[in-house]
């Protein structure tokens, strides 16, 4: 009973402690000037967080569209498609990929990807960077998800289209993934929330500028990057800031939370009646 | 004589299912009474009562009495694991623990504190002797259970019960899942278990009711419809829906 | 009850199977002797003050410019007097004045000059620190003056040609603001414009978070430029001279290399007992051997 | 006319599944092959056991890591143990069906989303200011406990409510009392699979690196104590590629974490084939 709350307790912590460090600045900036403030440089006093929204938002719908098509398409593979020996070579390989830490993929991303998008133009320190990287980051944990669910759809759906003479794409098309709707959708955001929160392998590829990225190449700034650039030197207002950039994360993180918990409440009850 | 356990006006509610009805039963002491009746008229339900597996189901709420010698086992102030220690249950699905055979008949003592290490080996020998199965695990009893056929594994459930010295036993179709030479040994098993416990089997199979029970009661929709000599249930049924379930004529 | 029993009986397993893996790496390795530096000639170990009377902790933390330094001194100061262990730790400017104004370090490090709403605090003056304009050593430009740095930086001049390059665009790289480094880079080149208000570094400029990471854009990119301390400065990037001032040690000390910033170790107030043995050694002679030896600029 | 079609769509997406799928492998398994090829000639008896030089060079091994990584770990899964296993049976056998134990299931759901700065900034102000433990191993390993917690608890609930109902309705009947039954029957079947959670949440703890950025200070000296600085594995990788020339090296700790992380990944599927086949017995 009492460790159970402390799982409650931590939540509420974390909401307070930010809440707590990030008060003054919203009293000082404002919430209208933070969130929606283009400008952001500490010394002169500026704290607007638009830019880094933005780069936030680019960066994880970048990533999750090369991602999620990849990644379902991986799913398909690996659960219908593939013969088992190739299964049993895949599935481990995904599964050690989900475990790999962030920083490494950053490694590779700042010593590999960011030398060949400089080719192309630009410093190599870019939003495209940061979403290959993130794909890369991201794509194992919709595979696996997404595999889990398409293969925990009933054989006897699969068996009942095939016996209507439908080809085994139109079985899986038709009849596998809309079964599988809901874990295909936690696969998604479970994506988005990863690559949401992923900070160390972003600063070390997107560059960090603060600026709306306006085209592929351009660097720019995520939330989660804000915050682990600039603590190091951050005090006073400044600091605060960043605790307010945390809970302007946060927030996105809540949300996008309670949005999944009533979908998946439908989405359950809604595959039932295929 | 009077009867081992009894239920006055017994009423069973599974949220809004009215899963037994107004039941007013008595089972004898050290005798085999079958429960038979299509699934799902509440034989199962009937027989949960009697060691309170009830309470286990959410939004089951009991209505009546059952009385096991004579004392109201629904009182609150029942000792919940002394009404389990004299009552043992024998499952359909043959549950043993995923431990060794030896630990598995040891378990319902050691969680009672009923013995030390002492004689625990006795009383596992003496547990497996009265389920016939010692004589086919005696030399490694330290294999796990789940490793056992069917039957075997059933009869360990049964062992296990008697580690703890129970007074009734209850068996939910024992044999449904098992083959029919298991089945066999588990029914010859009975026929000298009933010399010292009150043995109340739940079936569906009225030939096995026949063979083993000396009092057999009918069910139908949650409600008892005639409870006799098992003998005389089968040959002169005074109802007439025992009649047609007896000559099958429905399900 | 047994259940609970060999959980815990598995967690201490685990836990003591780590300490025993610990105590192997820790004596295999003698990781415990401090780093010593492999620069410093014996000799002058035998000035440091043979104080081994001294034991006890002293911590420090503080900006990123410093730290290195620190650990070398650290480590000099320790092979002095073994009974003494100085932590180093980074986190940057503003954390060693935050932490050094409440006391939860000895010493706090700074790389800037502490403006009016730092808190007060007694600085030592450990080192200045010349701040050298860095390009990719393939880039055929030598020399800047003052102006078109700071024209550079802010984004007015974008390409190469423009200064006597090659026709490329310039990538502009530097330190994330609030960095001592980018603080005092602001205040001696870019300075304020004609009606008083700071002239901006360019937002478009790439922005790294150590001077490590600024040194690596500037490796690979040859189009890059920077600023950085001369303590990063090696053979793998180029320093510009500035208005044809060489960027070298000697043009720092004696002042004609326009672009220097003191290196501070802050106490809340007089330093007293080790921490001033620590601090006093730091403005020894030997210690600031170590510091030119480091590429920094000793203060005698 | 429509049949045509349909088996041409069919091959079509074969082949487009097949080639997302080649695409994929390649993609992820380049990234491993490149750090392995790259860093593994770097790790040698010396790059382990000796400890890093401060400074710019990068020199010297990684020893300190190690011993920072293995007190964090082994504090943190000590911390983390009790209170998640004992949340999970909370959940799963005693947890009425009621708001606090919705908002409960709630707040789980919502920290396993919150991103690890977050947790890192948490930490900073309540661990290393607040509670003034400084940037210390301490309070790197308290705020890695906040951030594993849902992670093992969700693992364990899902063993625990894998052991069958016929289990529990066993334990009953023989008259053992509800935690008897817990912890006798349901948590010893559970075990593999808490173990693997347990395992689970080491491998994430590995692998941490942003809230720990903020929390444990990154000094590459050996910390002594609880309450020393440190930098882990993974934070090491971090410094040596931005702070330092030495980008072979940080190479090298990577490798070294991806080996880990093959090990743990092992491990894990071993792990949960002996849970199989223990539930099943033989089949």
């Amino acid at each position: 009973m009492v460790c159970a709350s402390l799982s409650f307790i931590i939540l509420l912590a974390i909401i307070i402690f930010i809440l707590r460090e990030g008060l003054p600045a919203f009293s000082k900036i404002g919430i209208f000037q933070l969130l929606f403030g283009t400008e952001w440089s500490p010394t002169n006093n500026q704290y607007g967080l638009l830019p880094m929204i933005v780069g936030s938002l680019v960066v994880t719908c970048g990533s999750l569209l090369l991602a999620v098509p990849m990644g379902i398409a991986c799913a398909i593979l690996l659960a219908e498609v593939a013969p088992v020996r190739v299964r049993q070579m895949l599935r481990p390989a995904v599964e050690l990929l989900v475990g790999i830490p962030s920083v490494v993929f950053g490694l590779v991303g700042m010593l590999v990807i960011v030398p060949t998008i400089r080719q192309i133009g630009g410093t190599g320190y870019s939003v495209l960077a940061a979403c290959v990287v993130l794909m890369a980051m991201i794509l194992p944990t919709i595979i696996s998800i997404s595999d889990d669910s398409i293969r925990a759809v009933p054989r006897k759906y699969k068996e009942g289209s095939l016996a209507m003479g439908a080809t085994h794409w139109q079985t899986i098309w038709h009849v596998l993934i809309p079964a599988a709707r809901s874990g295909i959708g936690a696969a998604v955001v479970l994506g988005i929330g990863r690559a949401i929160g992923e900070t160390m392998a972003m600063i070390m590829v997107i560059g960090n500028a603060v600026i709306f990225p306006d085209s592929l190449l351009s660097p720019a700034r995520t939330l989660t990057g804000n915050i682990a650039v600039e603590i190091q030197y951050a005090s006073g207002t400044h600091a605060s800031a960043l605790f307010a950039t945390a809970v302007v994360l946060l927030a996105f993180i809540i949300i996008l939370n309670t949005i999944t918990m009533n979908i998946f409440k439908r989405g359950i009850s809604g595959t039932g009646n295929r | 004589m009077d009867p081992k356990i009894e239920t006055q006006k017994l009423n069973l509610y599974y949220k809004n299912n009215h899963a037994l009805k107004n039941i007013d039963f008595k089972i004898r002491e050290k005798q085999i009474t079958a429960i038979i009746g299509p699934s799902g008229c509440g034989k199962s339900s009937l027989l949960r009562t009697f060691d309170r597996m009830t309470d286990l189901t959410a939004g089951a709420r009991v209505e009546g009495q059952t009385l096991l010698d004579g004392k109201n086992i629904f009182d609150p102030l029942v000792d919940i694991v002394e009404l389990r220690k004299r009552v043992g249950m024998v499952f359909q699905q043959p549950n043993p623990f995923p431990k060794s055979i030896a630990e598995n008949v040891a378990f319902g003592p050691k969680m009672l504190g009923l013995t030390h290490q002492g004689n625990i080996d006795e009383l596992i020998e003496k547990s497996l002797r009265a389920a016939a199965l010692w004589d086919e695990v005696k030399d490694d009893l330290d294999k796990s259970g789940l490793a056992l056929s069917g039957g075997q594994q059933q009869r360990l459930c049964i062992a296990r019960v008697l580690a703890v010295e129970p007074e009734v036993i209850l068996m939910d179709e024992p044999c449904s899942a098992l083959d029919p030479i298991s089945t066999l040994k588990i029914e010859e098993l009975m026929q000298d278990l009933k010399q010292k416990y009150t043995i109340v089997i739940v079936t569906h199979n009225m030939q096995q009711a026949a063979r083993v029970s000396e009092w057999s009661a009918f069910m139908l929709l949650g409600e008892m419809i005639e409870y006799s000599a098992t003998h005389e249930l089968f040959s002169r049924p005074k109802d007439k829906r025992t009649e047609d379930y007896i000559t099958g004529r429905f399900g | 009850m047994t259940f609970n029993k060999n959980i815990k009986l598995f967690s201490s397993i685990a836990a003591c199977l780590m300490v025993i893996m610990l105590i192997l790496t820790g004596c295999s390795g003698n990781a415990t002797t401090p780093t010593n530096p492999t620069t410093i000639a014996p000799t002058t170990s035998a000035t440091i003050p043979t104080t081994s009377a001294f034991s006890g902790t002293i911590t420090e933390s503080g900006s990123t410019t410093v730290q290195p330094l620190a650990e070398k001194l650290a480590g000099a100061f320790m092979t002095a007097n073994p009974k003494v262990k100085v932590t180093i730790q980074g986190g940057g400017t503003g954390v060693g004045i935050k932490a050094a104004n409440d006391g939860t370090v000895d010493i706090g490090a700074a790389s800037r000059e502490l403006t009016k709403d730092d808190p007060v605090l007694n600085k030592i003056l450990l080192a200045r620190d010349g701040i050298a304009i860095i390009v990719n050593p393939a880039n055929p430009v030598t020399g800047l003056t003052k102006t078109q740095v700071r024209d550079i930086f802010a984004g007015n001049i974008t390409n190469w040609k423009e200064v006597g390059g090659l026709d490329k665009e310039i990538h502009v790289a530097a330190r994330e603001e609030g960095s001592g480094t980018r603080t005092a880079f602001q205040d001696l080149v870019m300075g304020k414009d004609a009606n008083g208000n700071a002239i901006n570094i360019s937002k478009k400029a790439i922005l790294q978070s150590s001077s490590g990471a600024i040194m690596q854009v500037i490796k690979g990119d040859p189009q890059a430029i920077s600023f950085d301390s001369f303590g990063y400065v090696d053979t793998s990037v180029k320093a510009l001279s500035i208005d044809n001032i060489a960027a070298s040690a000697d043009n720092a000390k004696n002042g004609t290399y326009p672009v220097v910033r003191p290196l501070y170790f802050l106490t809340k107030n007089q330093p007293a007992g080790l921490v001033k043995a620590f601090t006093d050694y730091c403005q020894s002679a030997s210690a600031q051997q170590i510091i030119t030896q480091e590429g920094y600029i000793s203060v005698q | 006319m429509a049949q045509v079609t349909a088996r041409s769509k069919q091959k079509i997406a074969t082949a487009v599944i097949w080639a997302s799928g080649v695409v994929t492998a390649l993609i992820l398994l380049t990234i491993v092959l490149y750090i392995l090829a790259k860093g593994l000639p770097y790790v040698n008896w010396q790059f382990l056991t000796t400890a890093p030089e401060g400074g710019l060079s990068g020199e010297g091994g990684i020893s300190s890591a190690i011993i920072a990584t293995v007190y964090l770990i082994a504090f943190t899964i000590a911390l983390l143990i009790i209170p998640g296993i004992g949340t999970a049976i909370y959940l799963t056998e005693y947890a009425p069906d009621n708001w606090f134990t919705s908002a409960i299931r709630y707040a789980i759901n919502t920290l396993a989303g919150v991103p690890s700065i977050v947790f890192g900034l948490f930490g900073f102000a309540l661990f290393v200011t607040a509670l003034h433990f400084n940037f210390s191993i301490l309070s790197g390993a308290l705020t890695l406990v906040c951030l594993l917690l849902p992670t093992l608890i969700s693992t364990t609930e899902e063993s625990i409510r894998a052991v069958p109902q016929y289990q529990r309705e066993a334990g009953f009947s023989l008259g053992a009392t509800k935690w008897q039954t817990i912890s006798h029957v349901i948590l010893p079947a559970a075990l593999p699979g808490i173990i693997t959670g347990i395992i689970l949440c080491i491998g994430r703890a590995i692998g941490e690196t942003a809230c720990l950025y903020v929390t444990m200070g990154g000094g590459s000296a050996v910390p002594t104590s609880l309450l020393s600085g440190g930098r882990t594995l993974a934070l090491h990788v971090y410094y040596l590629a931005t702070d330092t020339r030495a980008s072979e090296k940080a190479m090298a700790t990577a490798a070294i974490l991806v080996i880990l992380i093959i090990i743990i990944n092992t491990l894990t599927n071993w792990l949960s084939q002996r849970f199989h086949t223990r539930m099943v017995g033989r089949t």
